[in-house]
């Protein structure tokens, strides 16, 4: 790390560390407290509820339970009609969620495990935010899939369960390929959520008290802290981070695949894989950003454990990613372009000249124009609000984005006279439904889990902490690292 | 057809030659766009009306639909030629492998697409990689709506739920549809001939719109038998296939002109 | 009070009891369900034994299964051709239904045994043909008193036998295990 | 997988099957729940789980097609067209496909019932009639009245029903009943009957052979939708396309929108409304020029210059045509619809009929003949024309008829509401309706003793036109009577019974197969028939099992027209009643008819030139639209000299653009739930004239448009997006 450099012995007089002070305070590796107050800060920053949670949580639950479960009754009830799905756009928004949740929680397993893999000091505090968001993003994407499904009631059919008909599900359809790498993703994500928590648990278990206690104490397995545990943890870990990564990039490329792998004019395009990718990482970051906003603003302590550094941090990738999917698209649009064949383009003069074609520009603005503008500013950075703006803009950005690919694509097809415009009915308030219920399971998860990681803090503290060894003063780091193989 | 199937490598195609067993013929030189097809394929296979609403929005359930399009300008204008479009029954269909329950397999033993309601479970993936939109999809359940029904005694009743063809199923909501060929003619007849003891003649039976069409139009009939009339008809010059650039095999010719 | 509540829960006999009526719950559930899939009752006893033992060939009263898709019940003139004329029929209370039926003259509302799904279209002549007994897939008659279902008729166990039957002719077998040739 | 059902519980089953099939779809097998009812006794030709066919008649339309109903444990499944009733070979058209919806419609009359004039049928006024009060009331009015007063109003159909009547009528010394249908208004029967007597000497329907000509000529005529014999013309028309492998037909249409018949045709002329007499003549004489040789008398004095700077159709245009008249081995021109609906219809079907002569193609494959007479019918009673229903109209408002009789026919609907038939009808003592269906007539009468439907009932109908043969078509029942109705011929019959004396002599049959059986009796031993039987029962066997009764040859009379062409022709110009600048073309919605609207499907069935369904639209030209500032869906507001309505506008690309079109069909104020209150009737804008043949002048029309604020947004199939390119315009 850069800044380390310079607190390494040696590196500055020692008086001059006085005028560092200051510069200090922004780098939490940088500005240690002792165990007990931080694990203190952490509790309570879970136990305390003001009385703003509960009216947010009412209000969630609310939402939730009328524009996901009542709407998603009411539309098994009446049959796909209440909602806005026709010929020729037989997949709505429904996708499109589903998309952008399995996106959202890409996030999550980037910073966690990219960042944990690759070591960097600054994904400390906010991976199991980050990891939260992976999970409870794919339980999105999971509902959103189900409520496409004409016969939701016979969704099962689509596992390969043996069954007295002696029939199984098609391994040809992509859709197949995408429920088996969901359902791993979700599973991996869950274990890679886990395991991190142990430490986290135990230490919560040992200062809570009540039913809470008995929680936590099922939940740590009997984490005691031993040299052993830890070095078993930390191997899982590994292992864990190493082969989530490859999933993570699996599951979006093969969303991908329901697209590009159909005949139709736009969608059957090589470049979508990687494209999906790099969209998921763009809009999970940006998600990323606004949750963090958002924990800094109403958790107690937060200002301790999330600082300008990570703002800056994470603006920095998310330009970064705006660049990368910046070129995806450009790369994916010009190919479409050049390729010159009638319907792709019809598809094109289609998005740029359709009644549709407010959403292209917009979606071109908030996703490249708007991160380029801010984020290449260090000042504007480390804002919190402004960073998390800019999140918020980017996934508006990338939810037009998979509209504009899923309904108002589908517009276009081979046969012109059936060429519709899809108006949505019901799906707006199950979109709603969505959102209010990951945000309120957020919630639930705030006052039940430690939201910060605070061993994997104080590890990194101390990594960063210097010690005399007789006259020469050495970083510790090289202890954990012994740890940590 | 000059494509050559190994070289295809499709799914489908290398089992059978690219004609496939059954085929129709539509003429649209003397298509008069009466609807005759559309009605009699509706009330042969128990296909739901949906209403206005539905209808102006693209939810008809028709299996055959007639299309037109205007070439020129006042006065010179024309009419394209009327053009029934259903489901080509492709011999290499991209409906097929998209289904994650088979829902909708190829028959092997008649060649063409089946769709099996009752293992659908509605992605509506078909349709969407259906390059000629031909498949349906039960929005509602359009049978069973209030509204076409009676109150006898506290009791609904739908007189037109009479008319319900046995030897096709009615669908539910949430289930895919499309043209069968009227497989249930296929096998009616083919039951027919074997207690006989004999093979289909051609022309023995045909499918609800070519039977309903007044101007003959449409064809059907075996298509591996050279001497059929649709064969003689499929092969003329000026028979043509839809999107034949996509490989999907068509099992619909469509005479021009001349 | 509801701290009190939890407090028993947690007491021995609060788990017991919370086990006992989760328990009885699902066995209700059970129930209900198993009730909604059960057949409403024959109007008629019809012993099949009886009257396969007196020698009547299945075809007389179930026609159809040789010409086509359904072998059909018989009309009630058909009981009355054989039973007006046994004196038994006016002296049994067995019988006095049937009785009842055909001087009311009001139809036998028999409930259907051997049932497939309306998605599923089975034709009886085929089979027939085939040269298969009524016993191979309706059990036999003879020692069944209130007909029932011997086996399941579930798809898998169709196939099975489909697939016995074509064993060695791969075209036969392609027709036999087509989805088209039952759901369409 | 239906089981035995007894044929009364049609109903029962119903539920019970939906039930099911509803369970079924989606989950395993709970279909325990069915009980199944075997026959009590097996009807004849039953068996499990197999077909009967019936051969009946179609009864949608007047043409008279012949139709074979697969039915299945006594339930109507699926109609198809009778391979060897000549009229339609096997085929059928859209509107005889959805007899079934009429069949088991669920807005039938049930049960016969008096209620109060304009009330629904649901408010009765005595709930307990039985058909044998019907009879009584029936009977009475008879009995009651004078003979002169009693009105019988009946469909279009020629069938044994108008026999019954006729009969009935002529020995009591009624007034002869009045066949009435809006088709026969618009496609101006009356005046091709009368032009075909005016040249022929003969008032006889002509028929056009257009299968073996390979030049047609239609001016207006919309043979391929609704006109006369809609099925037969459209096999020949297919003929002249591609029976004849040598050469493919020539078609040219001559019509001021682009109709589905001019959507076939190889050129399509937007002549100006009123024209048509004149562009014949033009051609006419162009083409005898071209042949060279004297100019007939006939074609004498027109000067083509004139008409084509009169027509709109260039000089260029008509030289070329008649080119083609002159070249073309055998060329036909057929008058008809909205050619003739103009207060110069006559004289322009006599100028098309003309340009036979010229192409002498009289009783000739290929050309214009006369349709034979058919079984046992003296001479061709064609329906009445407007202005008879006008006079009829005249004596009902006289209080001339104290008693009038409907049948089959929805006069308050199908007649232009300027002929005040609804006011008329207020001021007849006693109407008695038998109509199938609640329609807006049968509404305004005191009883409705509702007829079985076409399906249920027995009859035979002669076929007018469209085939070479002279063809009876015959109807059975194909499934018992679904409602306690009764079959109307029954019902007269046991009244004239009831009321004796000269009725019970006029009507002596104790039901209607006997008096059928009593008609059919002539045609044993007819030479000629397809065929025969030594007495009347067997030959009724036949004539049920084979769907009717005709000729095995053709009897076309080669109508001769030596005069023809002798003396010279004149074409008035048209007058346009109203003020305005739009001509207003009404014409018949080619898939509903006029009695189509209550068959969902038929109403979900696009129009084949504009695929909207369910509603009326009103075709005008893009440019026109533009200019006036009105956008597709806009609702415009139509004002002519007789009314006013309203509809949403479908920018039509291939309509003239000074006129404005409306399909016939829609907006009815009753007629079942799929039909009431649906689109508008533009036969509220029709005035009361009437060319020299008593055709309403319904093509004579000048209308204003008047912009509403309101959209209403046609349900069509296309695409406007794809077809109309909207929102894709700079591409």
């Amino acid at each position: 790390m850069a800044v380390a450099s310079k607190y390494l012995p040696g590196a500055k007089k020692a008086h001059e560390a006085q005028h560092e002070e200051h510069d200090l305070r922004q780098y939490l590796m940088f500005d240690p407290k002792p165990r007990g107050e931080m694990n203190q800060m952490v509790m309570e920053s879970m136990m305390t509820t003001s009385w703003k949670f509960w009216v947010v949580f009412a209000i969630l639950s609310v939402l939730t339970a009328t524009c996901f479960f009542y709407a998603w009754g009411y539309m098994i009830a009446e049959g796909l009609g209440v909602s806005g799905v026709m010929r020729p756009s037989y997949w709505g928004i429904f996708l499109v969620n589903t998309v952008f949740w399995i996106g959202i929680s890409h996030a999550g397993t980037f910073i966690s495990a990219i960042l944990r893999v690759f070591k960097a000091e600054f994904r400390r505090p906010f991976t199991r935010a980050a990891e939260l968001m992976t999970t409870f993003g794919l339980i999105q994407a999971g509902a959103s899939i189900f409520m496409h499904l004409g016969r939701v009631w016979l969704a099962y059919w689509l596992f390969p369960i043996p069954n007295a008909r002696q029939l199984w599900p098609n391994f040809h359809s992509p859709l197949m390929w995408d429920l088996l790498a969901i359902t791993t993703y979700v599973l991996g994500s869950t274990m890679y959520l886990f395991l991190p928590l142990i430490p986290d648990l135990a230490m919560a278990r040992d200062r809570s008290t009540g039913w809470r206690k008995t929680f936590f104490k099922i939940l740590a397995l009997g984490f005691r802290g031993t040299e052993g545990e830890w070095t078993h943890l930390h191997t899982a870990m590994n292992i864990f981070a190493f082969a989530i990564i490859p999933v993570m990039f699996s599951v979006h490329t093969i969303v991908s695949w329901d697209f590009a792998m159909a005949m139709r004019p736009g969608w059957s395009s090589t470049v979508f894989g990687p494209y999906f990718v790099v969209g998921a990482l763009h809009s999970g970051m940006g998600a990323v950003a606004i949750v963090l906003a958002i924990m800094r603003a109403t958790m107690k302590h937060m200002d301790y454990f999330i600082r300008a550094e990570h703002f800056d941090a994470l603006g920095k990738l998310m330009l970064i990613v705006s660049m990368a999917w910046a070129y995806f698209f450009f790369n994916d649009y010009i190919v479409q372009w050049y390729g010159g064949d009638k319907w792709t383009d019809t598809l094109l003069h289609w998005h740029e000249s359709g009644p549709m074609s407010w959403m292209f520009f917009q979606m071109l603005i908030f996703n490249i124009a708007v991160p380029w503008l801010i984020l290449w500013n260090k000042k504007w950075r480390e804002i919190p609000w402004l960073l998390a703006s800019v999140g918020l803009l980017i996934n508006v950005g990338m939810w037009y984005e998979r509209y504009i690919i899923i309904p108002v694509s589908l517009t276009i097809n081979r046969m012109p006279f059936t060429w519709k415009l899809y108006y949505p009915q019901i799906e707006i308030f199950l979109t709603i439904g969505t959102f209010a219920m990951f945000l309120l399971f957020y919630l639930i998860a705030s006052r039940l889990i430690p939201l910060i990681p605070v061993w994997e803090v104080q590890e990194g503290q101390m990594a960063h902490s210097v010690r005399k060894v007789g006259k020469a003063v050495v970083p510790s780091v090289s202890e954990i690292d012994l740890t940590m193989e | 057809m000059g494509i050559d199937l190994n070289l295809v490598g499709a799914k489908g195609a290398i089992a059978e030659e690219a004609e496939g067993k059954w085929g129709m013929v539509i003429d649209q030189d003397i298509c008069t766009g009466c609807q005759a097809c559309v009605a009699a394929c509706a009330m042969e296979n128990n296909l739901p009306f949906v209403g206005e609403e539905d209808a102006a929005y693209g939810r008809t359930m028709h299996w055959i639909r007639v299309e037109r399009f205007w070439e020129g300008a006042y006065p010179e204008i024309k009419a394209t030629p009327f053009q029934p479009m259903l489901c080509q029954q492709c011999g290499h269909a991209p409906c097929e492998p998209v289904c994650p329950v088979f829902a909708t397999p190829h028959s092997e033993a008649e060649q063409i697409n089946l769709q099996v309601y009752n293992r659908c479970v509605g992605t509506r993936y078909c349709a969407n990689n259906c390059p000629y939109q031909v498949r349906s999809f039960n929005w509602r359940d359009y049978h069973t709506q209030p509204f076409h029904a009676n109150d006898v005694d506290g009791q609904l009743v739908f007189p037109f739920h009479n008319q319900f063809n046995p030897d096709v199923t009615v669908r539910r909501r949430g289930v895919m549809e499309k043209c069968t060929f009227c497989i249930q003619r296929i096998h009616t007849a083919q039951d027919k001939a074997k207690s006989e003891g004999r093979e289909v003649e051609d022309g023995e039976f045909t499918t609800a719109c070519a039977q309903a069409c007044p101007a003959n139009a449409i064809t059907f009939g075996r298509m591996d038998d050279h001497e059929s009339l649709v064969s003689q008809l499929a092969h003329q010059k000026h028979g043509v296939k839809h999107l034949e650039e996509l490989n999907t095999l068509p099992r619909i010719t469509y005479l021009k002109e001349g | 009070m509801v701290r009190k509540f939890f407090e028993w829960v947690m007491s021995p006999m609060g788990r017991i009891a919370v086990l006992i009526t989760a328990l009885s719950l699902f066995s209700l559930a059970a129930y209900g369900i198993y009730q909604t899939q059960q057949p409403p009752e024959q109007p008629i006893e019809f012993t099949h034994k009886l009257h396969v033992g007196l020698g009547v060939q299945c075809l007389y009263c179930h026609p159809g299964a040789l010409r086509g898709p359904s072998p059909g019940l018989p009309t009630q003139t058909k009981c009355w051709g054989c039973h007006q004329q046994i004196a038994k029929t006016f002296e049994s209370e067995k019988l006095a239904v049937l009785v009842e039926y055909v001087q009311n003259n009001k139809p036998i509302e028999w409930v259907p045994v051997a049932q497939v799904p309306d998605f599923v279209h089975f034709t009886h002549r085929p089979h027939i043909a085939a040269g298969l007994n009524c016993e191979n897939c309706h059990g036999d008659m003879t020692q069944v008193e209130i007909a029932e279902n011997p086996q399941v008729l579930n798809m898998g166990w169709c196939l099975k036998c489909h697939r016995s039957k074509a064993a060695g002719d791969p075209e036969k077998l392609v027709k036999l295990i087509d989805c088209g040739t039952c759901h369409y | 997988m239906s089981e035995n059902i007894s044929r009364r519980d049609f109903l029962k089953l119903a539920t019970v099957g939906a039930a099911t099939s509803a369970v079924l779809t989606g989950c395993g097998p709970s279909s325990r729940y069915i009980k199944r009812e075997p026959y009590m006794e097996m009807p004849e030709y039953t068996y499990n789980g197999l077909s009967t066919y019936y051969a009946t008649t179609c009864r949608e339309c007047a043409a008279g097609c012949g139709l074979v109903v697969r039915t299945m444990q006594g339930r109507a499944i699926k109609v198809e067209g009778n391979a060897s009733n000549p009229v339609n070979l096997g085929k059928t058209c859209a509107r005889g496909q959805a007899t079934l919806h009429g069949l088991y419609n669920p807005d039938r009359v049930e049960n016969p019932l008096k209620h109060a004039r304009g009330t629904s049928i649901e408010i009765r006024i005595d709930e307990s009639v039985t058909w044998d009060d019907a009879i009584q009331v029936v009977a009475d009015a008879l009995k009651n009245n004078d003979p002169s007063e009693i009105g019988f109003l009946m469909g279009m159909a020629p069938d044994h029903l108008f026999d019954l009547v006729s009969d009935l009528a002529a020995s009591i010394g009624a007034p002869a009943p009045l066949r009435y249908g809006a088709l026969s208004m618009f496609e101006a029967r009356a005046t091709l009957i009368k032009a075909s007597e005016n040249l022929f000497g003969q008032a006889a329907l002509p028929f056009f052979d257009i299968a073996n000509a390979d030049l047609v000529l239609s001016f207006g005529a919309n043979f391929l939708e609704t006109w006369l014999s809609p099925v037969a013309y459209t096999r020949g028309f297919a003929k002249m396309r591609r029976g004849n492998p040598k050469r493919r037909g020539h078609f040219i249409q001559f019509e001021s929108r682009i109709s589905q018949t001019a959507a076939k045709a190889d050129e399509w002329i937007p002549l100006l409304p009123g024209t048509e007499g004149l562009v014949a003549l033009a051609i006419g004489r162009l083409a005898a020029e071209a042949k060279g040789g004297a100019i007939p008398k006939a074609f004498a004095d027109v000067n083509p210059r004139e008409v084509a700077s009169m027509s709109d159709v260039s000089m260029e245009k008509l030289e070329h045509i008649a080119q083609l008249v002159a070249e073309a081995e055998s060329a036909i021109a057929i008058p008809g619809g909205s050619a003739l609906g103009l207060n110069n219809g006559l004289q322009a079907a006599q100028a098309v009929l003309a340009l036979n002569a010229l192409v002498d193609n009289f009783g000739k494959p290929g050309g214009v003949s006369l349709s034979p007479l058919a079984p046992n019918e003296d001479e061709y009673h064609r329906p009445a024309s407007a202005q008879e229903m006008n006079e009829f109209v005249g004596k009902m408002k006289s209080g001339g008829v104290k008693v009038l009789f409907v049948h089959g026919v929805n006069p308050i609907f199908e007649l232009p509401a300027s002929l005040g038939f609804a006011d008329a009808l207020a001021s007849v003592p006693q109407v008695i309706s038998f109509a199938t269906f609640p329609d807006e007539t049968a509404l305004q009468a005191d009883y409705i003793f509702p007829d079985h439907h076409g399906l249920e009932s027995w009859g035979y109908q002669r076929s007018a036109t469209g085939v070479s043969q002279s063809v009876l078509s015959g109807a059975q029942p194909a499934v018992s009577p679904n409602y306690d109705t009764r079959a109307t011929a029954d019902v007269l019959l046991a009244a004239a019974q009831m009321a004796g004396g000269k009725f019970a002599e006029a009507l002596p049959f104790k039901d209607e197969v006997e008096f059928i059986q009593s008609k059919l009796v002539n045609l044993i031993g007819e030479a000629d028939g397809f065929f025969s039987a030594p007495e009347i029962n067997t030959f009724s066997a036949y004539f049920q099992q084979h769907g009717g009764w005709w000729k095995k040859s053709s009897e076309l009379v080669a109508a001769s027209a030596s005069s023809a062409l002798d003396k010279s022709l004149q074409v008035e110009a048209a007058e346009f009643a109203g003020e305005g600048e739009y001509f207003f073309l009404p014409f018949v919605a080619p898939t509903l008819g006029e009695a189509g609207a209550n068959k969902p499907w038929l109403q979900e069935l696009p129009d084949p030139t504009t695929t909207v369904m369910w509603n009326t639209w009103v075709e005008m030209n893009p440019e026109t639209a533009h200019h006036e500032g009105i956008e597709n869906d806009d609702v415009i507001k139509i004002v002519s000299e007789a009314g006013e309505v309203e509809a949403p506008v479908y920018l039509y690309p291939a309509i003239r653009p000074d006129t404005v079109a409306m399909p016939f069909g829609q907006g009815h104020t009753a007629y079942g739930r799929y039909a009431a209150g649906r689109g508008v009737n533009p036969a509220n804008l029709l005035g009361s004239h009437f060319n020299e043949a008593g055709d309403l002048t319904f093509a004579g029309m000048k209308v204003k448009i008047e912009k509403t604020a309101r959209k209403q947004i046609l349900s069509r199939l296309e695409s406007r997006i794809g077809v109309y390119n909207e929102g894709l315009e700079e591409h």
